[in-house]
């Protein structure tokens, strides 16, 4: 009666012996993610999809491993990076200096900014109008610490969510009054539920860009592997056509090659 | 994995006595909006007329028979917002406490009333009291003694039961303890945390609620 | 007083009462005698409609308890019951049990169902228990409160379901003392019990039931001397 | 708000019914391993020695004391990653309810052998049975009868509770709702169905188990 | 066969016996009567140590039972128990009750306690009984049964603790009869019983307790006719 049934077995020697053995055989890794949060990963009838899930697939293609994508929870998943649960995770995760410390990141594969969602005809028109309103956001996410730089810190108008869709729907119900998260999430939700009549608000000023990467335990010997693989997938136009797919517009290569 | 880092819960101690109070508050007010329904429910479910007795019946299998946090993410999400603009969390996670708990206190009630002997009935109705005047004079008073510690014990159930409010983002004790965890990536200092501080909940009404039987026992 | 007419009693498929007839006499003291389930229990509970009648009659006073349009509680007034379990209410005080119903059915001032209350512990010889919750009396105590309960609705009839036979031996005693006075004050009284020595003594009648009949009937000298069925010879052989 | 879109139940149909199995799965692991560590920790409590009882007593305190959220979250999060590597969400949730539910089983376990009348261990060591022969052929065979309809319960339970799965990402039932929720911001179609499918497994059971109730009496 | 010396047995702070002394010789038969509360149960449960002896000692055949190092298992053996309320096994038939001591205690081969239960459901007059469960059999039918099941053990001694007075009155005689055959077989017995006319038939000695002390004993007819103590006179009153 356990398990979903795979063979989730040699994950660890495949961090470590993957550099010396070229194509024998391929090692099979194990990825988290948090599926709720279209398009990068959602679950589509079941199975997970999205712009990280094409794109993880390019980058293992390119350094030579097979992997099984695991949904997890945000929360939970940066649990399961450290403990070793799973060897990567992938889920428009941003790379951040607090995050940096316990954790290994590959260079930027996307440019993020946070944007606003909020009712038509909303007060709301910048992130410093957020004071004084509900906002949600979800639990431990970047959003979540750009929202607490205007409001402050566990400031009791913030309500922390387990999901960007959990906060969408208290923003239906209007159990809140703006949702902020990443600017690919809501254009996507924007794009899908035009009945809604939500808007989306973005904020240069007071938002900073941040960029997504792929995480890693600290010391993983993978994430020097995987840096090269996606700055090949970058520049051979693999990444601008999954971008194009997901997201209808070319990408912006340069700016993500400079950043750092 | 054992370094336990003390500042974590420093740091969120206060958040964690601010969750405390409000798990009690939507807790006690859960079983007191929780034991209003659940007499009238009960008593519903007593009525002779079967048909009368059905939608008794069916909202205390429903409730009973289906789990909390389905019937907390249906009202929060789809029976509130029919009903108040804006909708408030504590206000949500109160109503699915006191609906959740009023079908175990229907249950309660009756079982309260059905312990009582039937010999005290008998007596009542043979002195030439009407079936109201017996009910009123000699089986609620004793039944709902004997309520006591039963509700007493679903208002335990609440405490915990509580803590799924944090999925809908109600600051309680819970919620603090999974922000405490997201900010620190820390599992086990938060939930040890949160866990010792429902034990200390717990436990200390288990003793009260023991004293209190004892009283009413020798009474 | 009490006229019984063909009564029938049934339970589901289970007739427990198969057709009583029989005529109480104000005053009379009747006891009724006859083995486990045969009846005796249900007969009582018919005569206070405890019991619903399935078939056939009781007139209490003339008034017919058969009768659907018959007021129950009304009846009830006038026949008092004293249970084998007591049945005290445990939440009220002695004086508080004896007065509740008074206050509550009759509508009688405190004061006075209280002072009633006070004379009828006088006679079952407790009235400094007046004041005690039951749990702290014993059993022969408790059935003389009962007694007492149900006297002071002043009722015409008192029914008794074997009212010492919860109660240890030495106990038994005080209780039937009580019923002896009762009987000899003249009050209409039908009495379910194993005790053959207060038959002898007290009763005017005995009725011997089986199996949901009264199989015979007699003054106590002659049912008891000369018992005339077998079931009844078989039944006195093995309790006398 | 009532348009009720049917395609979204349809379109996740499979899911609901592959989560379904996956619950009676989970729920029926976690009640078999908490019978057995249940009937262990129950005789740990029921030691004549004050000491040796305590971690016994402790451990029951801290299960029924606490919330399951908390302890789920412990056990996935803390507990697990110590003992196997990597960490399936299946096995934490199975681990969680077992523990939980052991805690619970073991006052069934109690109860059962305490509601046994006094006089039948008294009748059995007055026939010159020691201790542990009136236990295992008088006391225990009654005791096991009559735990039959609260292990059932303490099963249905566990039904209601797996749903709390869902947090820790284990795919069934309520995960599967919250899926459908998430992907077409839908309230009342996917939650309606699920608890739905809730509400019949517990029914059925509740029913099953009335039956053998009646049989066990009537045996 | 049994000596009792300075019996002392304490609940806590209650002092329940407070010394009793008393010799019973084989093939003795000894009633204890007393009010309710006087320790009789006790006393009795003190002879096979169901009740731990607080001081003084216990003597049967010469063992101690007050020793810590007396066998318990050993002596219960000797000594069979028939309890108030009959404690048969609900979850085994009559034979398997009757058959479960002998075969686990003495480790008998199941085909000779079969038959020896046999024996003795024949001498009871239940033997058709033999494959039902308890739960199938009237009051009167249990406690013959248990009597069977205690005597299956071959005890020297058999104690009985009010073995009727949970019996509804018509079956009392079934029981009080399957007793006296015993005791006129030679079985040494210690009864406590309400039922004055068994004491008086088969009795070779009354015992009246009260509030933990032998307050008196003698020969049926003398203690019955003539009593000595008020104490007694007072108790015999009531019950007689
Ligand atoms: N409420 C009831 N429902 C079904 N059967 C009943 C009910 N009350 C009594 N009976 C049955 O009716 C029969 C007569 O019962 P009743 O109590 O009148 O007997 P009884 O003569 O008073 O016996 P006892 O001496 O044991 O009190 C019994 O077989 C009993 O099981
Ligand atoms: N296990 C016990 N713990 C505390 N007190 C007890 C216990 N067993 C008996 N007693 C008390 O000891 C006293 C004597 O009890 P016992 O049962 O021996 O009396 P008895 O003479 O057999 O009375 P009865 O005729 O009611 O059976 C009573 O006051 C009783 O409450
Ligand atoms: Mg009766
Ligand atoms: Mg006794």
């Amino acid at each position: 009666a356990c398990g979903s049934g795979q063979p989730a077995d040699t994950d660890e020697q495949a961090g470590e012996n993957n550099s010396e053995t070229e194509a024998a055989e391929k090692q099979k890794l194990i990825v988290g993610t948090e599926a709720a949060f279209a398009p990068f990963e959602f679950l589509d009838k079941g199975e997970i999809v999205g712009f990280d899930i094409d794109l993880l697939a390019a980058v293992m293609e390119e350094a030579g491993f097979e992997h099984e994508v695991r949904n997890l929870g945000w929360d939970p998943l940066f649990v399961a990076v450290q403990n070793g649960e799973v060897d990567l995770a992938i889920s428009g995760i941003t790379i951040t200096d607090d995050r940096l410390e316990s954790y290994d990141f590959t260079r930027p594969y996307y440019e993020s900014t946070h944007m606003i969602l909020v009712p038509e005809g909303s007060d709301i028109k910048s992130a410093t109008d957020l004071v004084g309103k509900k906002v949600g956001v979800q639990n431990g996410t970047t959003g979540q610490f750009a929202v607490e730089k205007i409001l402050g810190e566990n400031h009791p108008d913030i309500l922390k969510y387990e999901s960007s869709a959990v906060a969408i729907m208290a923003l239906k119900n209007g159990d809140v009054e703006a949702v902020v998260t990443d600017n690919a999430v809501v254009n996507e939700y924007l794009k899908n539920n035009p009945n809604d009549n939500f808007v989306g608000l973005e904020d240069p000023e007071n938002f900073e860009s941040e960029f997504y990467g792929i995480m890693f335990p600290k010391g993983s010997e993978l994430t020097e592997i995987f840096n090269e693989a996606l700055t090949t997938v970058i520049e051979n136009g693999t990444y601008a056509e999954i971008y194009e797919k997901w997201f209808g517009t070319t990408p912006d290569v340069e700016t993500l090659l400079n950043a750092e | 994995m054992f370094n336990f880092r003390l500042h974590v819960i420093s740091a969120y101690l206060p958040f964690f006595i601010k969750g405390t109070l409000l798990t009690i508050g939507i807790s006690l007010a859960g079983v007191i909006f929780g034991t209003i329904l659940g007499l009238f429910i009960g008593l519903g479910k007593m009525a002779s007329n079967r048909l009368l007795r059905l939608p008794f019946v069916w909202y205390i299998n429903f409730f009973r028979g289906t789990p909390l946090l389905v019937q907390i993410l249906l009202i929060h999400f789809g029976l509130m917002p029919m009903l108040m603009n804006p909708v408030n969390a504590v206000a949500s996670i109160i109503v699915a406490l006191a609906l959740n708990s009023a079908a175990y206190i229907a249950e309660i009630f009756r079982a309260g009333i059905q312990s009582i002997d039937r010999g005290q009935m008998e007596a009542a109705r043979s002195l030439g009291m009407t079936h109201t005047q017996a009910m009123r004079y000699i089986i609620l008073p004793q039944a709902f003694k004997r309520m006591v510690p039963p509700l007493g014990n679903e208002f335990i159930i609440l405490l915990k039961e509580s803590s799924l409010g944090a999925i809908i983002a109600v600051p309680e004790l819970m919620y603090w303890g999974r922000a405490a965890q997201a900010q620190y990536f820390a599992v086990w200092e938060p939930y040890l945390m949160v866990a010792l501080i429902y034990l200390v909940l717990t436990l200390s009404l288990t003793h009260l609620l023991n004293y209190v039987e004892r009283r009413l026992k020798t009474e | 007083m009490i006229k019984v007419t063909n009564l029938k009693k049934s339970f589901g498929d289970l007739e427990v009462l198969k057709g009583i007839d029989i005529e109480i006499k104000p005053q009379e003291v009747v006891v009724v005698i006859g083995p486990s389930g045969s009846g005796k229990s249900t007969f009582l509970r018919c005569l206070n409609l405890l019991e619903s009648i399935t078939d056939g009659h009781v007139y209490i006073n003339g008034v017919d308890l058969a009768d659907k349009k018959t007021d129950i509680n009304q009846v009830r007034k006038e026949v008092g019951m004293v249970f084998q379990q007591f049945n005290l209410f445990p939440h009220m005080t002695v004086l508080e049990n004896i007065t509740l119903a008074p206050v509550k059915v009759r509508n009688w001032p405190r004061t006075k169902a209280e002072e009633k209350a006070m004379a009828l512990l006088n006679k079952v010889g407790l009235a400094e228990k007046a004041g005690v919750y039951p749990d702290s009396l014993s059993g022969g105590q408790k059935q003389r409160v009962a007694i007492a309960r149900a006297l002071a609705m002043e009722p015409k009839v008192m029914l008794f379901d074997e009212p010492t036979s919860a109660l240890d031996p030495e106990m038994v005693g005080e209780v039937l003392a009580v019923m002896k006075q009762l009987a000899q004050e003249g009050m209409t009284m039908v009495v379910v019990t194993h005790e053959m020595g207060f038959a002898r003594e007290v009763a005017d009648r005995v009725v011997f039931m089986d199996e949901g009949v009264i199989v015979e009937e007699g003054k106590p000298q002659q049912l008891f001397n000369n018992p005339q069925h077998p079931r009844t010879q078989a039944f006195l052989s093995k309790v006398l």
